[in-house]
């Protein structure tokens, strides 16, 4: 029954990604990778991670892939053309990623089984507790986690600066005077150091 | 704990740092107030690194671990890193030349440094620091620190306020020196690791190494080879000289007095204290081929001399001739040839750097160094010609003049080895008069051609004033340079003694019967 | 009361410090004064000193002073160290006394020169420099001097710089004198090298303990000693510079290029001679040399037509006899002829620089003639001083020259042959410059006046010397040999009788040719005439100087120029731009990995990635 | 025939792969994103697979962190996605190659 569901649900993940990828449109990839997205939180439910299911729910089917569709819309982007000026790409992605996919079976592919000896029941039921995942988080993982805090608002006023639109003319105002500084450093530094040549003493 | 070496090692330093907190527009009423900030802190270094001078005693020096004025803190603990600084008699006379000619070359760029004069004082500043620290270090970490530290603001110098091709050979000159410099890291940290695999202790100290370390004669070989090329590249022994002409040429008149004045001798002092002091058997070996090595470009450099049409490079190759002398008076590896060695890195130091200075005062009246550009300037500059010559007569070693001094002291030293070395070194000593004078007879000589050269201005005060100095330590040291070698001797014969064991002394008389 | 002996160098240095700092602020006046009288007063410091030397027994005329350790390496210890002893009291009263008069002569020769206070300056150190060659007590010290005085004559020959000519020719000097300290100095490292010291005394003992005659080591430091000798006193091969060296102001060339500097080498090989005495090969060497460049000098002075050319070859020529001298061991004999050479060619460089000073600075003799009556101080003094240049007795040159053939006759046949055409030769030519200068009728119309006295003066009192200094050393007697301890020469009747009818016999040769009548002005040279191109091989002397330009100066520019450009910019730093070349181009290869395209970045990763594994995964 | 951790895993290497592929051979600037964040959910989930298999909470709290790291990405991400079509007017990631060597 469990190995049952979770082939079913392994399935709908995969077809999810491989969906994602192959989509033509950038709109039904998002879709796609909703559904892998749901699919997997449920793989998560399975292994007695109900908080992290839910928060792969609402963060990432939710936020981040409205994001993702907002901006899709917003560039309309749906649509690029496929055909690639690299030519060996596509044939060597799909080599080495075997390769890889080969490698990482072989090297983690070892039998282990999902409730070994040291693990009780207990454990399990810690293990889907929020309480204990909080208390881990503002103990012995507090500062990870102020740093976590301190990249989301960095990604936050970075996302706002970077988008910030800037009057055309402002922007070429800049790009002229960046330019100076690189080539005419020397002539600006002259300028400042005339009035010393001019009082210098007459040895 | 000694303070004065200390002091005289990074009074310089603070005073960059003083310089950096000044204005960069001086005020109205004084002008040059930056510059006569600089000019007294190195005067300052020089008054204070006099008490070494006289306060130095005779002791038998490095080589038998004799060190003076020394400050030994242990400082990175983990690697054992030592600051460890002090002098020998090898070491002073070179502390005394690089303060005693910082100020001359600060009043050499006095009015032609006229672009971002602030941080050009600061570079120089800190390139006087470097040197020192490179002369007092014994630990070897702190050693490289110096030595690197010595290349930054050289670079900056040559590749800011140097002439047409600056950039050129601002990056050749760091190339060069940056290649030997990473093979003599690798051969610090070598003897590092070795000395830890033998003695299970960590130690950059340099006191501890040399009296601790075994080495095999293979890896002696190739560690005095990685700490040879840096130094052979710094002196610069032929065939690595090309850095030289190129960056001395390019470089303003400061940092050509600087270069040609001190960094060469950088070279110099580190293959006596690290390729003598920590690699005896290897510097025995290789000795000979060294010493062929300096022997050509003691001839080549005076050959390729006579044949610029540049002052600037010609004054450049006759420095590859003269600190060839150098080397040969380093490998032939007695008492007279490493007092000579050393003695002629000071009178290099003081007749080049004149040389330079003098160049670069005809370079501010007439924006060129093409020697076809010049003639007859006796006439017009008579004081000018007087200084002039004086000191290309110290440098083609003429006696009574301190050049010739040194190499007298270096032809015999290389002639009681191997008497063809002294004979063809010798050669190089003719050639340097064919090569001088007729750089001589090139500026001073003849009608006036050129209504330029007649309208040239004699040296003014200040110009006087800073060859004055030179001029009389080139009558000194040529008349009495007891001055330096009662310091420099008692060393040199410790250290010589240790490469060849049982002859310190008594050299061999080959032809008495 | 012998440690004075400081003052006899320190008087003309003082001198030098005063002219030169203060020379153009204290004026013709002045400086006319200091310069003449520092070298004065040091000559009466001389002769004082050398009459108390007199005045102890034999064995005590030895004295040492030393002012302090000059250079102190280890076991290699040189004093700064002066030697008083006959040999040295011998050269500085040459120096000081010839020196002096040709100092006053100078006043008046360089009368109104705009660097007459600079003249003095080198003048008076050259007399320093001199003084401390002879005087030193040990090689170092002796060598220090030989430079300082090749460096004097540099700055002199070339003391009118805006000549191009005055210029080459000082540079000239210079480095040719330095071809020969290239052995001098070779010399003394083997000396100290051999015995341990430097000093004289120390150095000649050891010599005369520990070598036996012939040694090797006598015989090549001796050699090495030889190259030096030859550079300073312009002998076969490195004479050249000599002549040329007559573009300096002439009472520098009688000071410096006849009567004091060029004799240093002579000097020298006296003052070791028991170095040279231990190698007989050595001294062959030196007699063959010696009697070559006598011979071939004096017959390039046959045909020349500068005033002071002939003089300079004539120097040569003299100096050829003294060195040979030298070399058959009569170190006597050559001290003898190089004072009395001091004398007389000194007077006659004098007579000739007052002879151009009283045409306005012409020196061809072509333009000359007839002198006799409008220069008769002149005259007289230098007819006094080319006789005893021509060995006519009793003039001082007669016995000085006599004592040389005598030794020569009697021991080297070939060396005596070589000598007595040379003399003959000498006769000739003087007696030709006599005639073309002196008699006849004068050849251009510059209107020659007498010099004024204070330059007939010193003219007169050399006279008086070169015409009795002969008496010193009469052979036989030999006070003047005595003095410096070597035997008295003994006379040689036939030698005498044959070199005196040789010497008259080329006087008549000259009269023959020019004095019976008269060259006239545009007329060629009666013995360019009779000779031909021999003649012309002669003038051109033997086209020593197109060779040495072809064989060496040439080449060795053509070396230079190929070193510096060929080799240095395109060998040895075109290896180094070579190998940055070569980065550079593997750097523009390796750019074109960077498309980009970040997917290819990306499958560059990942490919690390796959590899990464591989290695984890079978470590 | 229980589902072991080494199912979960071999899922997660294939999501891994599958997301690989996408960014490898996909142009569409916004699509390789998404594959991006496919590669970090096979990690979240072999992340979520180890913490079961040893009791432990770590690998939760793990992928609590890169679900933080993935959305501050996203945010950044996307805005640099923005500016760049605002300058270029594309989506493509292969037309925006300035920066080759």
């Amino acid at each position: 029954m469990e190995s049952i569901f979770f082939y079913a649900t392994a399935a709908i993940a995969l077809i999810g990604a491989i969906g994602m990828v192959l989509s033509r449109n950038a709109i039904h990839s998002a879709l796609f990778l909703v559904l892998n997205f749901a699919a997997t939180s449920v793989l998560y439910l399975m292994l007695n991670a109900p908080l992290l299911a839910v928060l792969q729910v609402t963060v990432y089917a939710g936020a981040i892939m409205v994001l993702f569709l907002f901006v899709i819309m917003l560039l309309n982007a749906e649509n690029v053309s496929v055909d690639s000026h690299l030519r060996w790409q596509p044939i060597a992605a799909l080599i080495l990623g075997g390769l890889l996919l080969v490698e990482t079976v072989v090297t983690v592919g070892r039998p282990l089984p999902l409730n070994p000896a040291g693990v009780t029941p207990e454990t399990l039921n810690q293990l889907a507790d929020p309480r204990v995942l909080a208390q881990f988080l503002f103990t012995d993982y507090l500062l990870p986690f102020e740093v976590t805090s301190l990249l989301l608002l960095v990604a936050m006023v970075g996302a706002v600066v970077l988008t910030k639109a800037r009057p055309a003319q402002k922007r070429d105002q800049r790009r002229v005077r960046f330019a100076d500084q690189v080539e005419g450093s020397e002539g600006a530094s002259a300028v400042m150091s005339e009035p010393q040549g001019e009082n210098r003493p007459v040895a | 704990m000694n303070m004065t070496l200390l002091a005289v090692t990074f009074l310089p330093l603070v005073g960059a740092l003083v310089l950096l907190l000044m204005d960069n527009q001086p005020s109205r009423r004084n002008p040059a107030v930056l510059r006569w900030t600089a000019l007294g802190f190195s005067v300052f270094t020089f008054l204070l690194s006099l008490p070494l001078l006289l306060t130095f005693q005779t002791g038998a020096g490095f080589g038998s671990g004799d060190m003076s004025f020394v400050t030994d803190v242990l400082w990175i603990i983990p690697w054992g890193i030592h600051f460890h600084i002090g002098v020998d008699g090898i070491s002073l006379p070179l502390i005394l030349l690089t303060t005693f000619l910082t100020p001359l070359a600060l009043l050499s760029g006095w009015t032609s440094i006229e672009k971002r004069q602030k941080e050009f004082l600061i570079l120089m500043l800190l390139l006087e620091t470097g040197m020192l620290g490179v002369f007092v270090a014994l630990d070897l970490f702190l050693f490289y620190l110096f030595w690197e530290f010595t290349l930054i603001p050289m670079i900056l110098l040559i590749g800011i306020w140097g002439s047409d091709r600056r950039v050129y050979a601002a990056i050749k000159f760091f190339l060069y020196t940056a290649v030997g410099s990473l093979l003599m890291l690798i051969a610090i940290l070598a003897l590092v690791v070795i000395h830890a695999n033998q003695t299970g202790q960590y130690t950059f100290d340099l006191l501890a190494l040399k009296a601790g370390l075994k080495l095999d004669p293979a890896a002696q070989i190739w560690l005095f080879l990685a700490f040879f090329l840096a130094f052979a590249i710094k002196v610069p022994l032929w065939p690595l000289h090309t850095w030289l002409p190129d960056a001395h040429t390019e470089a303003p008149t400061p940092g050509s007095v600087i270069l040609a004045g001190v960094l060469l001798k950088l070279g110099g002092y580190g293959m006596l204290r690290y390729n003598l002091g920590l690699f005896p058997d290897a510097a025995r070996t290789l000795a000979p081929a060294i010493a062929i090595l300096a022997i050509i470009g003691i001839i080549y450099g005076a050959l390729v001399s006579f044949a610029q049409k540049d002052l600037k490079r010609l004054v450049a190759y006759s420095s590859v001739s003269h600190m060839g002398f150098v080397v040969l008076g380093i490998f032939s590896l007695n008492p007279l040839g490493i007092s000579g060695a050393v003695l002629q890195m000071v009178n290099h130091g003081l007749s080049t750097g004149a040389l330079f200075m003098l160049v670069g005062v005809i370079y501010e009246r007439r924006h060129t160094r093409l020697l076809s550009e010049f003639g007859g300037l006796g006439i017009s500059m008579p004081i000018y010609a007087a200084l002039m010559l004086i000191i290309t007569l110290s440098s083609l070693a003429v006696p009574g003049l301190n050049g010739f001094i040194g190499e007298f002291a270096i032809l015999q030293g290389a002639f009681a080895t191997n008497w063809i070395y002294a004979a063809f070194a010798t050669v190089g000593m003719i050639l340097a008069a064919v090569y001088l004078l007729w750089m001589y007879q090139q500026i001073f000589t003849g009608e006036i051609k050129n209504p330029a050269n007649a309208a040239v201005r004699d040296l003014n005060r200040r110009e006087i004033w800073s060859l004055v100095p030179i001029v009389i330590m080139v009558f000194v040291l040529g008349l009495y340079p007891a001055l330096f070698l009662n310091i420099i001797v008692p060393a040199a014969q410790s250290l010589a003694s240790q490469v060849i064991q049982h002859a310190a002394l008594t050299l061999q008389f080959p032809f008495l019967p | 009361m012998f440690d004075l002996v400081v003052l006899v160098i320190l008087l003309p240095l003082l001198g030098v410090i005063v002219n030169a700092f203060f020379g153009r602020r204290l004026g013709e006046r002045w400086v006319s004064y200091i310069g003449p009288g520092a070298v004065g007063l040091s000559f009466l410091v001389a002769l004082i000193l050398v009459l108390s030397l007199a005045g102890l027994p034999v064995d005590q005329r030895h004295h040492e002073t030393i002012l302090w350790t000059w250079i102190p390496i280890g076991n290699f210890q040189v004093d700064l160290g002066f030697l008083l002893d006959p040999l040295s009291a011998v050269m500085i009263l040459i120096i000081t006394g010839v020196g002096f008069l040709i100092h006053i002569y100078s006043v008046g020769y360089m009368h109104g020169d705009p660097r007459f206070a600079r003249y003095f300056t080198y003048l008076n150190l050259f007399v320093a420099s001199m003084l401390t060659l002879v005087l030193g007590n040990n090689f170092l010290v002796l060598f220090m001097g030989w430079e300082l005085v090749g460096l004097c004559s540099y700055l002199l020959i070339g003391f009118w710089f805006e000549r191009v000519s005055a210029s080459d020719a000082a540079v000239k000097a210079f480095v040719v004198n330095r071809i020969g300290d290239f052995g001098f100095i070779l010399g003394v490292m083997l000396i100290w090298t051999t015995f341990g010291t430097l000093h004289f005394t120390e150095v000649f003992e050891a010599a005369e303990k520990s070598l036996q005659s012939g040694a090797p080591v006598a015989i090549a430091i001796t050699l090495l000693l030889l190259i030096g000798a030859t550079g300073k006193s312009a002998q076969i091969p490195l004479y050249v510079w000599l002549p040329d060296a007559m573009a300096g102001p002439t009472p520098v060339s009688a000071l410096i290029h006849a009567a004091t500097m060029v004799t240093a080498g002579v000097y020298m090989m006296a003052r070791s001679h028991v170095l040279f005495e231990l190698a007989p090969f050595t001294g062959q060497v030196v007699a063959w040399i010696g009697a070559a460049t006598a011979l071939l000098a004096a017959s390039i002075g046959v045909a020349q037509y500068d005033i002071k050319k002939v003089l300079a070859y004539s120097t040569v020529s003299q100096l050829g006899f003294m060195v040979a001298a030298a070399g058959m061991g009569a170190f006597g004999a050559a001290m003898f002829h190089l004072t009395t050479h001091a004398f007389f060619k000194g007077l006659l460089f004098l007579g000739a620089g007052s002879v151009i000073h009283g045409v306005h600075d012409e020196q061809d003799m072509r333009k000359m003639g007839g002198l006799r009556s409008s220069m008769p101080t002149t005259f007289w003094t230098f007819v006094v001083a080319a006789l005893a240049l021509a060995g006519i007795p009793p003039l001082s040159g007669f016995f000085s020259k006599d004592e040389i053939l005598a030794t020569a006759s009697s021991q080297n046949i070939g060396i005596y042959l070589l000598l007595t055409i040379a003399a003959f030769l000498t006769a000739f030519y003087i007696g030709r410059q006599v005639l073309m200068v002196f008699f006849g009728q004068a050849r251009s119309d510059v209107h020659a006046h007498e010099s004024p006295r204070v330059m007939t003066i010193p003219l007169i009192v050399l006279a008086v010397f070169a015409a009795i200094a002969g008496f010193f050393n009469l052979p036989g007697v030999g006070s003047f040999s005595g003095w410096l301890g070597e035997q008295a020469g003994e006379l040689n009747l036939a030698v005498a009788a044959i070199s005196t009818l040789l010497a008259l016999a080329g006087l008549g040769l000259a009269w023959l040719l020019y004095g019976r009548s008269p060259v006239q002005q545009d007329q060629r040279d009666p013995l360019a005439v009779r000779l031909g191109p021999v003649f012309t091989l002669l003038e051109r002397k033997w086209y020593v100087d197109e060779i040495v330009d072809l064989t060496i100066a040439r080449p060795f520019k053509a070396l230079c120029s190929f070193l510096a450009g060929e080799m240095d910019l395109g060998i040895v730093d075109g290896f180094v731009n070579g190998v940055a070349w070569l980065v550079s181009l593997f750097s523009r290869w390796l750019r074109t990995i960077q498309t980009g395209f970040v997917r290819s970045y990306a499958l560059a990763m990942l490919l690390g990635a796959v590899l990464l594994i591989v290695y984890v995964a079978t470590r | 025939m229980a589902v072991s951790v080494t199912n979960y895993t071999v899922l997660s290497a294939m999501l891994f792969t599958i997301g690989i592929i996408g960014v490898l051979t996909r142009r569409n600037a916004i699509i390789v994103f998404m594959s991006i964040e496919l590669m970090l959910n096979a990690g979240n989930l072999a992340f979520i697979a180890f913490s079961r298999a040893f009791g432990s909470v770590d690998g939760q709290i793990f992928v609590f962190f890169v679900l933080t790291v993935a959305a501050a990405e996203v945010a950044i991400g996307l805005a640099l996605i923005v500016t760049i079509f605002r300058s270029k007017n594309t989506a493509d990631i292969d037309d925006i190659s300035t920066m080759r060597g």
